[in-house]
């Protein structure tokens, strides 16, 4: 494969970067601070997209940052597998501003400036992930990105927040540090490199049960994708402003897992490596445990942002599954579930954080009616439901359906149960929030007539994410494309 | 003058001591310029001669002009470079950072305090350049001494801890001295390179037997090491800053030095490693030492108590990765020397920031302080995270190379041990950060009940400005770790070991 | 048998230095405890200088008329007629090492009687533990 | 504690006696130490550095760095024994005894009282040290002059024969410390002032280390007295021996005051007023 040198990549994760000291000296002016944080995102999303054609025409960029280590640097590079995760959480940063910029002011929440620099250093950490070329480089900016989001999730800084946020901490720099550091030096010591190859740089360096062990110790050390018995951190973490729920902790901080776990299991093991050793499906079954179990318990959930986040546990884990497949059609699944996901779970919580504005309701059972009220924001919801349960017309469907495909052709039976058994639990945790925020009697509606819709910065964002779930559905091109290069690439074409 | 700069390094300090402590009679003011200008002096040389062992190899200095093993020698190789260079530069910034405190803590003995701390400087650095066993134990007396007389200074309980110290210090001074009293006796040498050349034939001798290990519970005595540790903590927490942040970071640091030197140089890895089949069982010291380090220090409610009981961890982390026995751990230890002397000090600054401002520096005191102090706790936000081990500040890497090196030795409990001590170490330092961070600061000396908005108050510029430099070093130092590595600390270490 | 009368002096201080070190470990007293640092310290220079002995040798002073004139050659002075002066040398170092080390053992016992009135370790940590 | 006391000093004298057993005899000529490097201090001392006392030569020339340190170690000693114990703003005592020359009755002003003026009648007196002795006085006084010439003496004569800056630096120190413990301190304190101490105490380590910078300066390394042949208008050799009695003499002065420095700090816990 060509490769070119280019800054880019460098440019791509400094611009939210270098933004921050801007935001910090514009407290006062806070159209000022906004405003800044919009050119950033734009301009990192310019950048981002600039590298779309070089990437699309099979070319990867790679920028060498800094020889850290003898032998071993912080270096960027970007492959079609990167630029799909890092256009995903770029573009989806502009709209989460808009709304944030809504939420935060809807809420008259205090210390914005912080909140918004916090922001900017975790999407930099996104995008550093998304363009590592080793697993120094991933673990550097994957642990950046737990430090920031740390502040997140503490934001109202009350006792719950804080128990919150040691939790956070907890689970994800304690596995991080525990899990992952150790067997990134082991493998650095069994192979000399921690560079990302197609087929894994540990093929033939290892005995199995050292294999086995690594594999345990890498897939549960990323515990960003939140897999069972490493997740109860996510549901903790909701108590930080929606915004922050919406895009860390549905897009980009849990996604950050999931990418990070797959560039595991096809950079550094290699599909092969686990094929000939049968360990793709001891991924599997952790993951589809997972998504059947938190699929379950969103059920028991009366928090909104709850019960969503547990589906996004269950979600997650469709990703590990369909990348453990290790079937080129489960793996293209798993990576546009990526961006499927994103764009319905993120539109699901934009209209959580909408209803806490416009009514300060954060429960289900208060919620009977408001479809009446709010009717753009439960549409939206709707849509976002459909996306995220897997049904057409939305963007859901596609990468569902590779899924499916993939158990089929990786003849997983058992797996494509639990794929289709997970949708009807979905179903069953969504559908009913719909029906009766709309088909209610009026009697037992909850809501005085005064409540409206939520202001315009919240509602314009979470209106354009549902109507991109359902162009994906159409046009799912870009990252099917995508997905389908990567895939490629990593079997051999 | 390039050629001078081994005797130059050690000897303006000397000189400048003597002079400070004249001008402590004449003008109070005169005492910090000369300070500064000598310690600068000495940093000149030091980074100076590092440069030329970079280029020349081995610099061999003769005191006197006589040849050794006659007279007293300077061996300044790679490794000696650049922890010299290390331990002037701490030293100089921390000078620079405690002018303050120390005009505020000790008004009219301000000219014998630095007489003593530029005497201590001399004697650290002299204990690193030199080449004679025999000399080391005058400097290491001449270190001791002035660090007794600093740290008594302190607060209320600090001289009887200071009078610990000085216990322990004594008797591991002395062990020290009964070893190279016994490799005297059976080699007749006291310089360390030609010691190393006659030891060989006499490997198998009890008595070289016993004067290594004497040296080295000594040396580990002087280093608290567990459990030999017990009169750091007091001696520390109760100091003046100044102080503090001047031992802490530095003493425990050089005789880390001192025992890789004695490995390395005179009993050579050969020995120490392989003739003697103790490095599994001080490797497993080790761990104790850093388990019992981060237990000890989670116990604490006390910011300065609880950093000496992190120090003690550190101790074990480069004892034990010194004593694997391979190159990767041998790395990290000498790459945690440097490290670790810029973190202690990062973070000791830190709490001469806070104890200069409020006076106390129990947990209950750090309340609201990035909001008070919001130039202060940034930094400490960076020694933070580089004494927890994150990408990428200083700490991961050498952590890096220890738990390398664990893995090659396949010693899996050291490598637990230092990811445990990690753990720890975040648990604690985000303990601090929430209360720093989140809880509403509370003035104890408050007086009436009127809400204005805090003023921010912050720690002077001297203060400050030193502190950011050691905080951007701890990230510089990190990503420069490759050229370090391979230019530096590859050719410290012998060939021998792999 | 042999072996231990040739030896019998470091055996000796050894002995002293051992009741030195149980001194400073196991004494209550901080006076008693520097005592006890410096009989260590004594013994260790009593150590050393005993490694200068040599039999049939005088102290390290060249007599007049012996090796003057840079050496010309008609009073050779013979290294077994002098005791090694090296030990000696060292020795008056340890000894002011010593001696300064006392002095702020002392200064310390001293400030520290005057914090809590006592020189007893035990009601020392009492006094410490009451607040 | 009594019984890891016990433990420890039993276990480390196992240790060391174990360690003995592979050392060469005592007294044996035929040892390391007395084969590799003193027979060369033996043997060239008079020739290379023209000193009859190989000890002199060996310290303050061979191994001149060391002693300098422990120069430098003892005036460390010193400012740490002034730092941690001297009190500048002094508190009169609360009873303060004076004598009458005459009579030797004392007297005993409490707080507050009125002070004898200060006249040849009456003396101040220590309040723990009171008793008065006319033939301890008188023999100390004749026997300090003589006891400072002999101080002088060693050090001078220290390339000659037993002797040199240690040896005679504290004999020069004893005699004021006499003149205190005879006397009382504020006499001594008189005769020789606290700064005088303060100065002469670093003054003395900078003869030392400033004659080896000396020799840096002109151009050998340092402590290489061998340079100083060009300002001393003398052979290298010849320089050495002038070298080490300068430092001699340097020593000697940094010891005295700082043993005088040590002991009034020490006696009169920082106070200067009262003391042995």
């Amino acid at each position: 494969m060509e490769t070119i040198t280019s800054i880019k990549p460098l440019l791509a994760v400094l611009a939210s970067l270098l933004v921050v000291p801007i935001l910090v000296t514009s407290t006062r002016v806070p159209n000022v601070r906004e405003a800044w944080t919009f050119v950033a995102a734009t301009v990192k999303f310019l950048i981002v997209l600039s590298m779309v054609p070089t990437v699309l025409k099979g070319t990867e960029i790679v920028y060498t940052v800094a020889e850290v280590i003898p032998g071993l640097a912080i270096k960027f590079r970007v492959d079609t597998f990167g630029m799909l995760f890092a256009l995903v959480s770029s573009s989806l940063w502009i709209v989460t501003s808009a709304y944030s910029i809504g939420y935060m002011r809807g809420l008259k929440e205090h210390s914005q400036t912080r909140y918004f620099c916090y922001f900017a250093i975790c999407l930099s950490a996104t995008v550093g992930v998304a363009f590592s070329a080793n697993l120094l480089t991933l673990y550097l900016f994957y642990e950046m990105l737990s430090l920031a989001t740390y502040p997140l999730v503490v934001h109202h800084q009350d006792p719950e927040a804080r128990k919150s946020g040691r939790k956070y901490l907890l689970y994800i720099l304690g596995t991080s540090i525990a899990f992952v550091l150790p067997a990134m030096l082991i493998s650095y010591n069994l192979a000399g490199t921690l560079e990302f190859a197609k087929q894994g740089f540990l093929a033939g360096t290892a005995s199995k049960p050292l294999i086995v062990v690594l594999l345990i110790l890498l897939v549960f050390g990323f515990a960003k994708v939140a897999i069972m018995p490493f997740h109860s951190w996510l549901p903790a973490a909701m108590v930080a402003p929606t915004p922050v729920s919406a895009l860390l902790h549905a897009v980009a901080v849990v996604k950050v897992g999931a990418f990070s776990i797959l560039r595991m299991i096809t950079g550094v093991f290699g599909t092969n490596l686990l094929l000939d050793l049968h360990l793709g499906t001891l991924v599997c079954y952790a993951a589809a445990f997972t998504v059947i179990v938190a699929s379950l318990i969103a059920l028991t959930q009366d928090e909104l942002k709850r019960r969503l986040a547990f589906s996004t546990i269950g979600q997650l884990s469709y990703i590990i599954l369909g990348i453990a497949l290790l079937s080129p059609k489960g793996m293209i699944g798993g990576m546009t579930h990526i961006a499927m996901h994103a764009f319905g779970k993120i539109t699901l919580f934009f209209c959580a954080g909408a209803i806490a504005v416009a009514t300060g309701k954060k429960y289900i059972s208060q919620m009977v009616g408001i479809g009446k009220r709010m009717p753009v924001t439960m549409i939206a919801f709707f849509i976002g439901s459909l996306s995220v349960i897997g049904l057409p017309p939305c963007g859901g469907f596609i990468s569902k359906w590779y899924l499916v495909l993939g158990t089929l052709e990786a003849d997983q039976m058992l797996m494509l149960f639990v794929l289709l058994g997970s949708s009807l639990l979905n179903a069953a945790y969504f559908l009913p929030i719909v029906y009766k925020a709309f088909f209610c009697t009026p009697e037992e509606s909850m809501f005085e007539n005064k409540v409206q819709e939520a202001p315009p910065w919240c509602v314009v964002p979470l209106v354009l994410t549902a109507l991109l779930s359902i162009v994906l559905f159409f046009y799912p091109q870009p990252f099917l494309e995508l997905a389908r290069m990567a895939v490629e690439g990593l079997l051999g074409g | 003058m390039s050629e001078q700069y081994p005797a130059l390094l050690v000897v303006v300090p000397l000189l400048s001591a003597l002079v400070i402590c004249v001008a402590g009679w004449v003008n109070k003011r005169l005492c910090f310029p000369i300070a500064v200008a000598a310690l600068g002096v000495a940093a000149y040389s030091c980074i100076g001669l590092l440069l030329r062992v970079l280029d020349e190899g081995v610099i061999v200095y003769k005191l006197g002009g006589w040849d050794p093993p006659m007279g007293i020698a300077y061996y300044v190789d790679h490794l000696n470079g650049l922890v010299l260079s290390v331990v002037s530069v701490v030293a100089l910034l921390n000078l620079i950072a405690s002018k303050k405190s120390i005009d505020q803590e000790f008004p009219d003995k301000i000219g014998p305090f630095y007489t003593l701390y530029v005497l201590m400087v001399t004697g650290l650095l002299g204990i690193v350049v030199t080449g004679d066993a025999f000399n080391l134990y005058v400097l290491l007396e001449i270190a001791a001494l002035t660090g007794y007389g600093l740290l008594a200074m302190g607060e209320d309980r600090a001289p009887l801890a200071a009078l610990n110290y000085l216990y322990m210090g004594t008797i591991g001074a002395c062990f020290y001295l009964l070893g190279v009293g016994y490799l005297y006796i059976v080699t007749g040498s006291l310089n360390m390179v030609d010691i190393a050349k006659i030891l060989p034939s006499l490997y198998q001798s009890k008595a070289v037997l016993g004067a290594f290990i004497i040296l080295m519970v000594g040396v580990w005595l002087k280093m608290a090491f567990f459990p030999l540790h017990a009169w750091l903590p007091n001696a520390y927490t109760y100091a003046p800053s100044a102080a503090s942040s001047l031992i802490a970071p530095l003493v425990t640091k050089v005789m880390i030095y001192v025992m890789i030197r004695f490995i390395l140089t005179v009993f050579t890895p050969e020995f120490a490693f392989n003739i003697l089949a103790v490095s599994d069982s001080i490797v497993w010291l080790a761990v104790i030492a850093i388990v019992m380090g981060a237990i000890l220090a989670l116990a604490e409610r006390n910011l300065k108590k609880m950093l000496t009981y992190i120090v003690i961890a550190e101790v074990g982390y480069m004892v034990g990765g010194a004593w694997l026995g391979n190159r990767a751990g041998m790395t990290g230890a000498i790459l945690h020397i440097v490290n670790d002397a810029l973190m202690t000090l990062c973070v000791f600054l830190v709490a001469g920031n806070i104890v200069y401002k409020l006076k106390g520096y129990a947990f209950d005191d750090l309340k609201g302080l990035y909001r008070k102090m919001p130039f202060t706790m940034t930094a400490f936000t960076v020694g933070v995270l580089s004494m927890i081990g994150v990408p990428p500040t200083c700490g991961f890497f050498s952590k890096w190379y220890l738990i390398l090196g664990a893995i090659r030795a396949e010693h899996w409990f050291f490598m637990g041990a230092l990811l445990f001590s990690s753990l720890v170490n975040a648990v604690l330092f985000f303990r601090i950060i929430e209360i720093a961070f989140f809880e509403p600061f509370t003035d104890h000396h408050a007086h009436g009940h009127d809400h204005q908005p805090e003023p921010i108050d912050e720690a002077p510029l001297s203060m400050v400005v030193p502190l950011w430099i050691v905080a951007a070093a701890l990230v510089i130092v990190g990503i420069y770790t490759s050229d370090i590595v391979t230019k530096i600390i590859q050719f410290a270490i012998p060939e021998g070991i792999l | 048998m042999q072996m231990l009368v040739a030896k019998y002096n470091y055996w000796i201080y050894i002995t002293l230095m051992m009741i030195g070190l149980y001194a400073m470990i196991a004494k209550n007293n901080l006076v008693k405890k520097i005592v006890g640092m410096s009989i260590f310290q004594t013994a260790i220079i009593l150590f050393y200088v005993s490694i200068g002995a040599k039999r049939g040798a005088t102290i390290p002073i060249i007599e007049h008329g012996h090796g003057e004139g840079h050496g010309a050659g008609t009073h050779m002075v013979h290294a077994v007629d002098y005791i090694n002066p090296l030990p000696h040398v060292l020795m008056l170092t340890a000894i002011v090492v010593a001696v300064a080390t006392l002095g702020v053992a002392l200064a310390l016992a001293i400030r520290v009687y005057n914090r809590y009135n006592t020189l007893e370790e035990d009601e020392i940590l009492a006094q410490i533990r009451e607040k | 504690m009594k019984i890891i006391g016990l433990i420890i000093a039993v276990l480390t004298g196992a240790l060391l006696i174990y360690g003995t057993v592979d050392f060469p005899g005592w007294a044996d000529p035929a040892s390391p130490a007395s084969t590799h490097l003193s027979p060369h201090f033996i043997e060239k001392t008079m020739e290379e550095t023209s000193v009859p006392n190989i000890v002199t030569a060996v310290l303050a020339d061979y191994r001149s760095y060391d002693t300098m340190f422990e120069t430098t170690v003892i005036f460390s000693g010193g400012v740490v024994c002034f730092i941690l114990l001297r009190i500048f703003r002094r508190k009169e005592p609360e009873d303060r005894l004076y004598r009458h020359v005459l009579t030797g009755a004392t007297i005993r002003v409490k707080e507050g009282g009125k002070i004898p003026p200060d006249s040849d009648d009456f003396e101040r007196i220590d309040t723990l040290w009171t008793p008065h002795d006319l033939i301890i006085k008188t023999v100390c006084r004749l026997l300090i002059p003589f006891i400072q010439l002999f101080g002088l003496y060693v050090i001078a004569h220290g390339h000659h024969s037993p002797g040199g800056g240690f040896q005679g630096g504290v004999i020069l120190g004893a005699s004021i410390m006499l003149l205190a413990i005879s006397q009382d301190l504020r006499t001594a304190v008189q005769r020789m002032r606290e700064k005088v101490d303060a100065l002469l105490s670093p003054t003395g380590v900078f003869i030392y280390a400033g004659t080896g910078a000396l020799c840096l300066l002109l151009g050998l390394n340092f402590m290489d007295y061998s340079a100083l042949a060009s300002v001393l208008y003398v052979d290298p050799v010849t320089a050495r021996s002038h070298g080490i009695l300068i430092v001699e003499i340097g020593v000697g002065v940094a010891v005295m005051a700082t043993i005088i420095w040590i002991y009034n700090n020490l006696s009169s816990a920082g106070k200067y007023d009262e003391g042995l």
